[in-house]
């Protein structure tokens, strides 16, 4: 199995869960996060004073699938995801040992 | 407000016969029971000033209560708009509004243009009563005025929330409030043409609610809705508001406001006979709220399984906006009933607007606008002075005026400086794009997820 | 507020007298000193109506200050429930309520059953004094007693926040301000036995604040704690508010509408003597709220080395609260040193009602409940009219009767509907449960962590 | 207000002229005119306790705005200090204030040291014009003076927040609330020297805010800067603030008060002549506001290209502060025009105190202080008997006093007990260092990200 | 040493971190989290329009571990969090190179 | 490639991220996370009850980079978030397999 962590901009959030469904992406974990890259902040004005944002709204999302799916998963994201505009985000994969599904104690990919 | 040309007049005669009654008092003996000309003229002036306050603090009533319902990415811009157009209607007012409106409309169909200034040289010379002398301050007269033109600019702005410029925003709310709003408000408390006909609209459910509700409708139409509010399909994607013990402060602001913006309307409060009226449309204004709320939290409950809160907000003010048109004639139950359907008319109309597709952020179009015709068609059951097809004129006349004006303006501001953002600062949020200020900045929010 | 039957004679008396020394002045030369029966009329009209206003605006205050203090996952609810627990008691008092309070009570237990309607008539016919006219509009009089009942009805809401039912709380307030709250106020205001006694209890430290009170006190026992907030151990698990600012304006706001509260019970402003006493009231009251919060927040210094918010504002209701009984005559010294008191006696109050796993989301039982015994003690210090005895008996009599019938209708509520959500539901929070809206959808919270 | 002496005399004299105006009317026959004495106590002494409890508001408006402008971990102080202060100042002009500042003052410097204490004697006795004699009642003067203290003491926790110790700030309101405040004010209000010199303040821009303003730059100088807000390299990094709609609830709020804080500070209105007065100072009040709010939109949105909603909250009360020197003189374009400078000295000030590294978190000392000068030195514009070297003379020689008294008080407090915080408390926030307790527990918010 | 990724119903919170600790768990890093999966969100209703909630509130909680104690470690979480409810959520566990203790250097498992 | 997570005290944050750029560390994902661990929270009053705070506010990033560079990049945060008092934080390293830069669909290290 492996674990998908893909970092994308905010707005796409919807379009890239609608995207993977059709694969067999049963369920996801996202979470909020900032990104720092080469994506710069605009500068902000506060009370006269201007400041950079370093920091951009992201969403993180974590996807555990068995290798079959993730070459297709991660494509799927990727086009997805994707404007064009500098920001887009990553997509990182790595190995996952063990799945457990809490509520049935199963393990393995049928956990996922 | 009725007519203040014909208040004067009653006025005027009212103090004569007080004051003959008091001369006979002082000669029989049990001594004046008559109010003094100079304590009416101060009665009469510090219930505008009072009740006027109370009406300039429904500004924040408005401010809260769309900085609650609209999303976090927009709320600064809500905030901004709202200071923003009640320091524009003051100063159109001034500047056009109030002459426009007042002076001189003489049974016509609008005022005269020129600055306004108050002139109160009788009352300083002693002269309380008289043909063409007022009896109250005219900064007081011109104060209570001013607050109800800034609620007719409030009710757009919560309506067109979350997607139009703030540029475009406040042009608009200039004309609104120095052109379109004076002009048909001379035709009835200018005592303009609509006054003549017999047309009954006590506190402003047309003349101020259903103004800015029209003008509100003609904006939402003509900016369109937010980006991804309706689906393809036909769906309703909802955007929930992001704060609604805002919202529902500012619902409580607006109902302690509206005692002023009905209770003053009686314009005088020199008199036990007029004293009395303000009592008593205080208690037709709040149960009518009352009745409000209890309709719509039923009717949620009943329909939807669930009690909508922002839609027992809107009960209130649906409420509120029933009664204004006539709080004066109504029994309490009257008023509960009048208030109640007001309530069921927001539940009603709420989800049929979103049928339309037509967006509106705060439910502005059900509440001032619906409810302000259904107020205004209320009045005969209890006025027998109120006549239906009179009343649905004024509403028609009214109507008419607001729409062609407004969609006229809306049209020209987007020709010229366009109403709508880009679709990415929609997306980024107002405040970001707009102001480069977010409302909470360390409140991680996001529609996203 | 003093009985109103003695209330009016004294009125009525007051204006004979005031008349004779106008005539006097007149003939006698200096000119007139005394104010006309119907300007009388109109002070004591107005002084209803913006006291009364102020009443209403508490509404907002406790609804802010609730709102403030539970979890983000049950204040759509607080703000629901206050808004409906208002519209409910406006509704109730003038269907049942008033008449059952003031109608001919007659040193009897309650009024007369029946709707409340308006009756000016005498002053309409020029007669503002004399035998059963009232020297005030009767809706202005109706409006400042509504606004109290709806007083003690939110005083409940806050207590049982968090754990229960939407609709068992409406129901509740149903009969609290239908037919518990008008039957005690029957004895004292509407000039019944109690009043008959001399219990004095000038602006309800006990027949608003100890009633609300004593009804929430049933109903936090009747209901339980909320889930979790006791361990096992007897270890309490706080569960902060969330939203400190709310909660402060909210008790802003209640300061503020206190000028109403006690200020307006003396119920007229016709005479210097009058207006006299309320100047004196406000300060007595502003002074008993500073009192409060500067004993919560040096006490709280002392005791836990830090300084509690929560408690500094539960310190100035506390103050408040405990003048109310009398803020006619003390010295200011005094006032101050009774607020002080109050704001003690929450500080030491609060912890102790989680011994006995009394859980009281907002501190509503220490503030109004046991301030309102304290105020009501107090006014003999500075009110010789009063006795110990007697203020003792009035709040025993009437903590009796609340106690008994509030345990009685949360019973029965708790037997046919129930009173308490799910578990489940209280997990969730009943803004998912109950209203399926979160009052705060993009700031990201969870008690969890 | 203007010098309370001076005015009791006019009050007096003024009287007569009614009363005499009074006798020939009821001789000649139209029938009285006249307000009779007492029914002008009871409008002086309700226009104080209505202004007055408008005012006392304000403590609300400034508690939300500067709770509104910190960061979350400093809400939960800047709440408590807001309602520490009121509660303080309350106490102090009681214990002290009051008399020092009107007691005797006698043209010289201070006034008594001692309890005040009401007394109204002469009206209760029927006497209500002559020598010595007060037109309205003693505790509705002292309940309006007080909130005025209040106001000052709040000026200054805005500027100094996020990093003063909380007993450290409390201290330094006790003496300033206590004895800076009603020394200064004794020189002019309380008929003191500078009044004798003719110097114009009738409201308090000079007297009430930049009394605060100064009170507040001593302070932020002594304090410092917060933590990391200006770079070594002279950048300056924003702390933008935690929630933006509530600093423009607090806004509203401080614009309702002012109807009170301007228009109470006619002092009388018990006739016309009072009553048109003060209508017209709530005009060029609301007027100057919105001055202020539209220069701010536009100077921010030519300058930074967007429009900055802090600043245009900080361009009403600009407006406000600006007016408040000479509400009653100016017509309503200049009275716009004084606003609107006040907006734009807003607005170029706020960056220029960084540039200067003095740490003002919530623009206090622009728009209280510079505009207060403003304001003072426009009064001649349209008051004939103010001149510009006496308006001059009182902002220089309260300026002075004011700097050098607070510098010695801060400087003491902080050798004594200390004033800033440590910097791991001022890196964890002010809520859990000395608090022990968060704003908003359940809002994850944090400035790292 | 293993990273143990635990995704579990925000109220379960308190009584794992409890469970875990008698096991030598001395510490772990938690993060609120939206979770996608089998378990769907109530249909929600604001303002008379129906829509569905996709994502539910979950806490993530992330667990450095020397090898040995994984088993335990990974079954006391499956127990305690465990409801029987569909949305329990689920236990991951990949393999960690190294850590590091900020505040004294150590590295490897005296790290964790 | 490897993903380095590190959890450290909030106020560190963009010192850390300074030191990192000169590294040639181009992009990271940040988030707010709690913590719980060997640093206790203080314990807090709320109305008279007493009450431990458990988990401390921490932001952890998260940084994928290429092989090279991660002993000088641990290196570098574990200094720089330092300040020697308990709860400093941890810094954890796991193996990468794959990474995609969504904007480019560049894959590999230059996806980085
Ligand atoms: N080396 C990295 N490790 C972890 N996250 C990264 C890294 N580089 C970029 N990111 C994440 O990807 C987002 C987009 O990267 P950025 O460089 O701004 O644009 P792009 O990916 O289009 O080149 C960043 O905001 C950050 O959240
Ligand atoms: N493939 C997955 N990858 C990552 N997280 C997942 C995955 N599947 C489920 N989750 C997480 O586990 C939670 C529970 O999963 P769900 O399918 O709803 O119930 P159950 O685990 O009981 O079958 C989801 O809300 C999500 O946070
Ligand atoms: N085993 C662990 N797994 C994951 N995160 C941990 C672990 N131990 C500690 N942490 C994180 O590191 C932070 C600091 O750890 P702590 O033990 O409090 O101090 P120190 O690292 O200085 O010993 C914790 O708050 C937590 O976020």
């Amino acid at each position: 199995m492996k674990l998908i962590m893909a970092v994308i901009k905010p707005f796409k959030l919807e379009e890239v869960r609608e995207a993977l469904t059709p694969l067999g992406v049963e369920g996801m974990t996202v979470s909020e996060v900032k990104g720092f890259g080469r994506q710069k902040g605009q500068a902000e004005i506060y009370r006269g004073a201007e400041y950079m944002v370093n920091f951009l709204p992201k969403v993180k999302l974590e996807i555990a699938v068995k290798d079959e799916l993730v070459p297709q998963i991660v494509e799927t994201i990727q086009k997805t995801a994707q404007t064009g505009k500098i920001g887009d985000g990553k997509v990182f994969v790595s190995q996952l040992e063990e799945a457990v599904r809490i509520r049935t104690g199963e393990s393995g990919q049928d956990a996922l | 407000m009725k007519n203040m040309f014909h208040k004067c007049m009653k006025a005027a005669g009212r103090v004569r016969i007080l004051a003959a009654a008091a001369v006979l008092l002082l000669l029989s003996g049990p001594a004046m029971a008559a109010v003094p000309d100079e304590s009416q003229f101060i009665f009469n002036t510090f219930s505008f000033l009072v009740h006027g306050f109370l009406v300039m603090w429904m500004a924040a009533g408005f401010a809260m209560l769309e900085a609650g319902l609209v999303r976090t990415k927009n709320t600064t811009m809500q905030c901004l708009k709202n200071v923003g157009l009640f320091s524009i209607a003051t100063i159109m007012y001034y500047v056009i509004g109030y002459n426009l409106m007042y002076n001189g409309v003489d049974k016509g169909f609008m005022g005269t243009i020129g600055l306004w200034g108050h002139d109160d040289s009788a009352a300083l010379g002693g002269k309380f009563a008289g043909e063409g002398v007022t009896a109250y301050a005219a900064s007081s007269d011109f104060f209570f005025q001013l607050v109800f033109v800034a609620t007719a600019a409030s009710i757009v702005s919560g309506t067109v929330a979350e997607r139009i410029k703030l540029w475009g925003f406040l042009i608009f709310v200039v004309v609104l409030t120095g052109v379109i709003y004076p002009i048909q408000g001379a035709w009835q408390w200018g005592g303009g043409w609509l006054a003549e006909k017999g047309f009954a609209d006590f506190a402003g459910s047309t003349l101020v609610h259903s103004v800015g509700g029209w003008a509100a409708l003609t904006g939402a139409i003509i900016l369109g809705a937010r980006k991804g509010k309706y689906g393809a399909d036909g769906s309703v994607r909802p955007m929930p508001g992001a704060n609604l013990p805002l919202a529902t402060l500012g619902t409580f602001i607006l109902w302690l406001g509206w005692f002023g913006f009905n209770g003053g309307s009686q314009l005088t409060m020199g008199s036990a006979k007029d004293v009395i009226a303000i009592a008593n449309i205080y208690i037709t204004t709040n149960i009518a709220a009352a009745g409000g709320v209890v309709a719509a939290i039923v009717l949620t409950q009943i329909i939807y399984k669930k009690v909508d809160l922002t839609m027992a907000l809107n009960g209130a003010l649906a409420g509120l906006v029933s009664i204004t048109a006539g709080p004066d004639s109504p029994s309490l139950g009257l008023a509960l009933i009048i208030g109640a359907i007001g309530g069921v008319i927001v539940v009603v109309v709420v989800p049929l607007l979103d049928k339309f597709k037509i967006d509106d952020v705060v439910g502005a179009i059900p509440v001032h606008l619906c409810d302000g015709i259904w107020g205004t068609m209320a009045v005969p059951l209890s006025n027998g002075d109120a006549k239906f097809a009179t009343q649905a004129l004024g509403v028609a006349a009214i109507g008419g005026f607001v729409i062609v004006t407004s969609a006229i303006v809306w049209m020209v501001i987007k020709a010229v400086i366009g109403i709508r953002v880009s679709s990415e600062a929609e997306e980024m949020g107002l405040d970001m794009a707009e102001c480069g200020m977010e409302a909470y900045p360390e409140f991680r929010g996001s529609q996203s997820i």
